[in-house]
């Protein structure tokens, strides 16, 4: 409820999109990327939410968009608000939060690297992070397989077969392939 | 920092005066604890090589490969685990998942190697010290990866569907087939079991995903019966299911059922398309039964001009004239029918080959002929008093409650037989019994004992529930007839045993525990056989028979070249087989025209 | 490569620029050799019988299967009494344990410490994810099997092996070097070319030296 | 005919050491509640260090620097008598015996010094750094005690101090001049490479400082340094503020009782860095060998 | 008269902010701390630029241990991720089983049996004894006093014997299954289990004397490496590094979860900031572990249920949906945040690491200005597991 009430005040400054209630503690809002800044800044600094508690991305492949969703905590109300904000996924770039919460440009260098996103002025943004000398895709992006990377790249141990159970026993008691 | 900060640090050399705390030999002291989950054991006898361990392996560490001296059967593909440890991670989501609870885990742990590629084995065949291990990870008795217990089909009270031929079971709501078809575990052991090899996971699968078209799309590749199979098949797919093992088997052919329940005619004969252009080849066919309609089917849908024969005023054959309605409606079979003629294919009704038209003329008119005219005359026990007349044979009854001639229910009678021709007569008498006196009075005596009968036990359950009184292990010794020449009822003898040591049939009795079971009536249901007599004896003279069936080879095709047999009249009483018998000819007559086409 | 590994003219805190070429300047350029047992057959029992006893474990812990060495090093497993110490520095170690799945990354630098590490020395490769690439056998980060990279003597099953099944492998590998059999150094020497290939081709930034001693 | 003796003092000596100090990594161990290293350990590494089939030079310093800190340790051992009153294992001591003594407490750790800054490596660079500063803050006490040993006794030979201290245990140095010894004490403490004072190998920061390059039988000639130097330090405690030794048995009882003073300490503080022990030594140990002396 | 280093010879900040470290200069040296190097906890490292004695830039290098859980999660079905997860944090698995299922349960709507959840409260908090066993020894032996890590290491051994009996495995328990935990205790576990948390305390007497009551120890930790409260929210820090502060962050208080608005406790807190205090109050954090584990065993009801029934896992599907599930283990705030998308896999799952900010943003700013002899010090008692960072 109170969660419902923090969003209605919000929205109208902020055009604030979509909002799912998932927990009493906890919700999602859509909001547009060129509101986000204004947004977090006005939560932090305004509302308690403090504590920046994660920043990731999911690759939604299909609608050609990655959703980023920026989780802040208020420690004194109990409440966690996900903000979830769509960019395209074709150069992707998105504005750094680095200035509001310093642990931000660590996420945003992962972001990057894993998935592409670019976030202009991010300190230490292109330097290698987590991979070395990595020349696929990024890996976490949906149109990048693991396991045909890692069948190309690294030897399986030869001698494994397996059969098919149905297909097994049809050829050893009909004589049928 | 105080006097204390530097004293306090030494008071750890009393340790010096502790005995260690060192495990003397931790080699051979440190068993794993009782839940460890240490090396694999499989009980050889428990598995059936399902692969369910295989499927849930996330890291692909397991291999089904075939074990010499485990054969494949019916409900055991012969398969059996092999698991790499250089995969493995020991999270015995396999132990869990097991359906028969044969896959467990030992306390053991300790496995060294220089060369890697002796960390594949096959637990249970290999044999390894752990593999008497008593201790280590076993399932928790409550098996919680897949759901055990059948979704309850709702059917009819035995009160309300004594009283008419109404069919009993309603079928699945989709809520309720959903999580029916949720439980299946996909491991595909059911489809070799069935004959017609219905894609039986697939179409399970379409069900879960509610995607019927799919669904009918699977079911019509193999079996153009699906209303019939859906209803009155002998699922044998469910005895060699792997649910079977810890739980309920999952219910294929209320699924199979439910799919087809789901799409309306006119979506099933969209989604089974067009036959093909006509090839100008012609197919008789005798008997429009399932196996005859199969074929036809499959052959109408090639593009081949089928005609089918057919003695009765309706199609169907044996699963209209031999399935009480209350099993089977009729209104089902005849979709499937539509479905078939659709197709193209010309029914032919009330033409009985051998009186109304000559087979010789059938042999040169058509490029080929198929013979599938089932078992539709009563076997007798030929016991004494049997030639009364009030003792019929089933097949005869059961057909003439279906064309719907006036029949006078006897106030009491006794069935001889235990399979599902018995139960489907003493039901359907019972039925006519309530309505025309208003009590049931029907005795079925059994040769077997109750857990040998041979009719499904589904049946035997709502037989009872119908107040058939079923009495086992009673051989038939004579009819009784009075002086008056009235049927009185049926004297039987306790039956011993009834295969002697070389598994002939040679029955043995206990002539003291004599019964005698009153009726007015007495039905054999002990076996029907075919009537060949459409033959000729010039035909009947030059094929080559079997035990009293024609001779046929794996495709069906008999010793004369032109003709092909089928269903139940050559292997004897059964749907599905009839079904797959149907395709196996159909595809024998195609690649025979497609051969006769190439060298011409 | 990066840049500080480019050759390059670098100016001294007494203002001489001189060039420096760090690949060549600070490396070794000659291959590895095959080290044939020096001495008549006694002597060298008695060295394998040294070696047997004294292994020291090179203190990289590489993937999970590290957790299992701290109780091993401990009271309750106490590997000290068999002659089992660990070392900080690979120059000192005799045996590499590589406790479990390596990445690409890790890959790399395990080859430079096995490559720092004195002849004869031995590879123990821990859990599945050695054998077959285990729980990781379809990530893009991490190599199957270790034997492509580096000769290992010994192979111990579980993930991870507990401290037990620790010590009963190097109760294996003690008496593989004792019979001589634990030449991985000489194997790797031999084919050190198709090491070479299998380590580069998964390592994309070869930006070290081929010869690490 | 000293060197033949000299000779079996070195392999007495040596041997010696070998199994009392895997003894004291045993008692350790104890106090961490396990059994620790077998007896023998120490030979087998020493042995297994010698076979190893390679070796890598980083030029002819690091060649040199073991050799130095072996020579270091033999020479320290021979320039001091080890048995006082036998003829056999007085050594090569002579009247300036304790100068040169001194020097060669030094000696070991310049070689070393040249050895691993030749190595390259900058763990052994930053390693010695601190060795040296350390070392030098440690020996600042220890140069004051044995100079008030030396005023008090009026000697510089190290048998003479001996002699004098014979008699009656109150004859010790240790209790004619307590400052003194406890300043040497503090000093051995700063010098024998246990916490708190083994910034210097401190294997969490600079693993493990200036032996980080070394292997194979250049640390082989390092470990039977590390057994030798520091029972041929404590000859020389034993020596000027302890009685020294007639006999073999009191030789082992008093070097392993003033090895274990180390151990004691050792196991159970973490280490200082290396500021704070320079500090440490010139707050607590340069005013107690100021106090000696002064007081003589 | 505290030490005053000569600053003269510092690099200047250029324009962008970055340091100007000229290393041909000779004034600065790299040093690398890592991967392979006893002082890091784990294979991780930090590059070093020094001038003397004395950090002027360091910078975390991380993904020696990244095998790409979250990209394997999305091909793996959820019963499938469920052995997968623990891997992520090999000391304290637990967290990872349990905020895994947690966020499964709750999108698929599933109720867990209430024995289930004192099962895992309890799990969970034998898992923290465990991670803080393996900090104080790892702490001590930062500063070389090594006879700490072999007391706590074989208490925690006689933890991980309770493990074993109680979860089939020492490590990787892979027993807080989606749906509810795997088994009911054994026969007998508690009596066990407070032999085992007896030789624990008393251990941590030893502890307490021999670490803390230590003039060394104290020397080299206090006023060391000191967390400005103000930094707490910049820099996303949480659990015992907060407390340390004088924050009273505690999710467990915060937001509860499980049992814990049923077991009496308060939330430990220091208020200097420095590496003793941090590792005092895991210190009274471990004691406060032990007492829970107590009133849990005397709380818990003894039978029933332990798990919910699950649908067939081999073709779980889950609705479309997001939720974020956090608990407080040892090393602060951990958190799985899970993206389904109605199909039988999930399409998102991002781990929260509390390490992840502690071990690189936080950990760069506190280590510039640091003794080289206390950086690795000053990483232990951030209570580093490098494997949550990278994943």
């Amino acid at each position: 409820m109170v969660m419902q009430a923090l969003y209605d005040t919000l929205k109208p400054r902020f055009l604030l999109g979509e909002f799912t209630k998932q927990r009493d503690d906890l919700a999602f809002i859509t909001v547009e990327a060129v509101r986000l800044h204004a947004l977090l800044r006005h939560l932090r600094d305004q509302e308690g939410f403090t504590h920046l508690v994660l920043l990731t991305a999911v690759d939604w492949l299909e609608d050609g968009q990655f959703q980023l969703t920026y989780l802040l905590n208020n420690r004194a109300k109990r409440q966690d608000v996900g903000l979830r904000v769509l960019i395209a996924r074709d150069n992707a770039t998105m504005e750094s939060i680095h200035d509001l919460w310093a642990a931000a440009a660590t996420y945003q260098r992962e972001l990057r690297e894993m998935f592409g996103i670019d976030f202009p002025d991010s300190p230490r943004l292109h330097e290698d992070f987590i991979l070395e000398g990595w020349q696929d895709i990024p890996p976490y992006r949906r149109d990048f397989d693991t396991l045909k990377y890692a069948q190309e790249n690294y030897r399986d141990r030869p001698g494994r077969e397996t059969r098919d159970p149905a297909q097994h026993m049809k050829q050893q008691l009909y004589g049928e392939d | 920092m105080s006097i204390r900060d530097v004293l306090s640090p030494f008071t750890a050399w009393k340790n010096l005066f502790r005995d260690p705390v060192t495990i003397a030999d931790p080699l051979n002291e440190r068993p794993g604890a009782a839940r460890y989950r240490g090396f694999h054991k499989n009980d050889m006898d428990k598995c059936i090589g399902c692969g369910t361990c295989e499927t849930i392996c996330q890291n692909g560490a397991i291999d089904m490969l075939p074990v010499s001296g485990v054969p494949a059967k019916l409900g055991d593909s012969g398969l059996r685990p092999r698991i790499d440890y250089g995969r493995c991670c020991w999270c015995a989501l396999c132990v869990d998942v097991c359906m028969t609870g044969s896959l467990t885990m030992s306390n053991e742990y300790k496995w060294v190697e220089s060369n890697p590629d002796l960390f594949r084995f096959t637990p249970g065949v290999d044999k390894k010290h752990w593999d008497n291990a008593e201790l280590g990870y076993q399932r928790h008795a409550e098996k919680h990866l897949t759901p055990g217990e059948r979704v309850e089909m709702p059917e009819l009270e035995p009160a309300a569907r004594i009283g008419s031929f109404t069919e009993i079971v309603d079928g699945y709501s989709i809520e309720q087939a959903k999580l029916e078809a949720d439980r299946c575990v996909s491991c595909g052991l059911c489809i070799a079991t069935c004959p017609a090899h219905m894609a039986i996971p697939d179409y399970i699968k379409a069900v879960r995903d509610g995607d019927y078209e799919r669904g009918v799309q699977l079911l019509y590749e193999t079996n153009p019966f699906s209303q019939v199979c859906g209803r009155v098949c002998t699922h044998r797919c469910e005895d060699s299911c792997a649910a079977r093992h810890e739980g309920d088997p999952i219910a294929i052919r209320w699924l199979k059922r439910h799919i087809i329940d789901q799409v309306p005619q006119e979506k099933v004969l969209e989604l089974i398309g067009k036959p093909a252009a006509p090839t100008g080849k012609k197919v008789a066919i005798i008997g429009a039964g399932p196996a005859g309609l199969t074929a036809a089917f499959d052959l109408a849908r090639k593009g081949h001009a089928v005609t089918v024969f057919e003695a009765q005023a309706a199609a169907g054959g044996m699963t209209r004239y031999g399935i009480p309605e209350y099993r089977l409606p009729y209104d089902a079979l005849d979709k499937d029918i539509a479905v078939i003629t659709a197709m193209g294919v010309d029914i032919q009704y009330n033409q009985r080959v051998g009186t109304d038209i000559a087979m010789q003329q059938l042999q040169s008119d058509y490029d080929a002929v198929m013979l599938a005219i089932g078992l539709h005359q009563g076997r007798s026990t030929r016991i004494p008093g049997s030639d009364h007349p009030q003792v019929r044979k089933a097949v005869d009854l059961l057909r003439q409650i279906t064309t719907g001639e006036k029949i006078e229910a006897p106030k009491s009678m006794v069935v001889i037989g235990g399979g599902n021709v018995a139960m489907d007569i003493a039901r359907s008498m019972a039925r006519l019994q309530l309505q025309q006196h208003g009590e049931i009075r029907v005795t079925l005596t059994a040769l077997e004992d109750k857990a040998h009968f041979l009719a499904d036990p589904v049946e035997i359950k709502e037989s009872l529930e119908e107040q058939i009184n079923i009495l086992d292990s009673r051989g038939p010794q004579a009819c009784v007839i009075d002086d008056s020449g009235k049927l009185l009822g049926l004297k039987t003898w306790k039956v011993l045993s009834i295969f002697d040591a070389e598994r002939r049939f040679a029955p043995q009795y206990d002539e003291s525990d004599e019964q005698i079971h009153e009726g007015e009536m007495v039905v054999e249901a002990i076996g029907q056989m075919a009537d060949v007599s459409l033959l000729g004896n010039e035909l009947t003279e030059k094929l080559e028979w079997n035990r009293g069936r024609i001779q046929i080879d794996s495709n069906g095709r008999t010793s004369e070249n032109w003709l092909w047999s089928a269903g139940d009249c050559v292997k004897g009483p059964d749907v599905i087989n009839a079904v797959a018998d149907g395709h196996r000819v159909a595809i024998s007559i195609d690649s025979v025209f497609t051969q006769q086409e190439a060298k011409s | 490569m990066k840049e500080e590994l480019l050759k390059r003219m670098v100016k001294g805190p007494d203002g001489v620029e001189f060039e420096v070429e760090p690949l060549r300047d600070y490396y070794c350029e000659a291959g590895p050799t095959v080290q044939t047992p020096a001495y008549t057959a006694i002597i060298e029992k008695l060295f394998n019988w040294a070696r047997s006893e004294s292994i020291w474990i090179l203190g990289f812990g590489t993937g999970c299967g590290a957790i299992e060495m701290r109780p091993l090093m401990t009271p309750r497993f106490d590997a000290y009494r068999y002659g089992i110490q660990w070392r900080p520095t690979p120059r000192q170690a005799n045996l590499f344990v590589i406790s479990g799945y390596l990445s690409t990354k890790t890959l790399k630098r395990v080859i430079r410490s096995y490559e720092q590490m004195q002849s004869p020395k031995y590879v123990v490769g821990l859990g599945s994810c050695t054998i077959n690439g285990g729980m990781y056998w379809d990530s893009y980060n991490t190599i199957k099997r270790l034997d492509d990279y580096l000769p290992v003597d010994l192979y111990i099953a579980g993930c991870m092996p507990r401290p037990e099944a620790l010590l009963a492998g190097f109760e294996d590998l003690k008496k593989l070097i004792r019979a001589g059999k634990a030449e991985g150094a000489n194997q790797y020497a031999e084919n050190f070319e198709w090491y070479k290939a299998n380590q580069k081709s998964v390592i994309h930034d070869w930006d070290m030296p081929d010869y690490n001693w | 005919m000293k060197i033949p003796w000299a000779l079996l003092t070195l392999f007495i000596v040596i041997n010696y050491g070998l199994l009392m100090t895997a003894l004291v990594q045993k008692i350790g161990a104890r106090v961490g509640r396990r059994h620790g290293i077998p007896i023998w350990q120490n030979y087998i590494d020493l042995l297994k260090n010698y076979g190893l089939r390679t070796s890598i030079t980083h030029g002819v310093m690091f060649y040199l620097g073991p050799v130095f800190r072996l020579s270091g340790g033999v020479g320290l051992l021979l320039f001091v008598p080890s048995i006082y009153g036998s003829e056999m294992f007085s050594n090569f001591s002579f009247a300036g015996d304790l100068i040169l003594a001194l020097y060669f407490v030094f000696f070991g750790t310049l070689g070393m010094a040249l050895g691993a800054a030749e190595s390259g490596h900058p763990y052994a660079a930053i390693g010695i750094t601190r060795g040296l500063s350390q070392m030098t803050a440690a020996e600042l006490p220890f140069a004051l005690a044995v100079f008030a040993v030396a005023l008090q006794y009026q000697t510089l030979s190290v048998t003479d101090i001996v002699a004098a201290q014979q008699g009656s245990i109150l004859n010790w140095t240790l209790f004619t001049n307590p400052f003194a010894v406890a300043a040497a004490m503090l000093s051995f403490l700063g010098s024998m490479m246990r916490p708190p004072f083994d910034v210097v190998l401190a294997p969490q920061e600079v693993p493990i400082g200036p032996p980080t390059e070394y292997h194979s039988s250049f640390l082989a000639l390092m470990q039977t340094n590390r057994v030798l130097f520091p029972v041929a330090k404590i000859v020389i405690y034993m020596n000027l503020f302890f009685g020294g030794a007639a006999n073999w048995p009191v030789f082992f009882l008093k070097v392993f009782l003033i090895y274990m003073v180390s151990a004691f300490v050792g196991v159970v503080f973490p280490r200082f860095r290396v500021e704070q022990s320079i500090r440490w030594f010139l707050i607590w140990a340069v005013p107690l060998g100021i106090i000696a002396v002064v007081r003589v | 008269m505290a030490y005053q280093p000569d600053r003269s010879q510092y690099p200047q900040k250029k324009a962008d902010g970055t340091l100007d470290i000229d290393l041909a200069s000779g004034k600065y040296l790299k040093l690398w701390q890592g991967p392979q190097h006893p002082g890091i906890t784990g294979n991780m490292a930090i590059e070093l630029t020094v001038c003397g004695d004395e950090v002027v830039e360091g910078k975390t290098h991380v993904g020696y241990l990244h095998r790409g859980f979250e990209k394997l999660m999305e091909r793996r079905t959820f019963m499938q991720c469920f052995p997968i997860v623990c891997r992520i944090c090999v000391p304290e698995p637990d967290f990872n089983e349990y905020c895994y299922a947690a966020a499964v349960e709750e999108l698929a709507g599933l109720e867990v049996p209430e024995l289930a959840h004192w099962i895992r409260t309890l799990i969970l908090e034998m898992g923290r004894i465990n991670s803080y066993l393996m900090y104080l020894g790892g702490q001590a032996g930062a500063f070389g006093q090594g006879v700490i890590g072999q007391w706590t290491t074989y208490v925690r051994d006689l933890m991980l014997d309770r493990f074993e009996e109680l979860t089939g495995a020492r490590i990787y328990h892979m027993f807080i299954i989606p749906g509810g935990v795997r088994d009911n205790l054994p026969e007998g576990f508690a009596a066990r289990m407070e032999t085992t948390l007896q030789e624990i305390e008393s251990t941590l007497g030893d502890v307490e004397r021999v670490m803390f009551h230590n003039a060394v120890f104290k020397k080299r930790a206090v006023g060391v490496g000191i967390i400005a409260p103000e930094l707490l929210d910049s820099y996303g820090i949480t659990g015992p590094n907060a407390r340390a502060a004088g924050v009273a962050k505690d999710v467990r208080k915060d937001q509860p979860y499980l049992v814990y608005p049923e077991l009496d406790f308060e939330a430990v807190t220091g208020k200097d900031s420095d590496i003793y205090t941090r590792a005092d109050v895991r210190r009274r954090d471990l004691l406060l572990s032990i007492d829970l584990i107590r009133q849990i065993l005397v709380k818990m009801p003894k039978s029933g249920a332990v798990m919910t029934k699950l649908p067939n896992v081999l073709h779980w599907k889950i609705p479309r949906g997001e939720t974020y599930i956090r608990g407080e283990c040892s090393r602060g705030e951990y958190g799985y945040y899970l993206v389904t998308d109605g199909s039988g896999y999930p399409r998102r799952v991002n781990v929260r690491g509390p390490s992840y900010t502690h071990s690189i943003a936080l950990f760069e700013r506190l280590v510039v200005n640091a003794n080289i002899s206390d950086v690795a010090a000053l990483l232990v008692s951030l209570h580093t597991y490098p494997p949550e960072i990278e994943r």
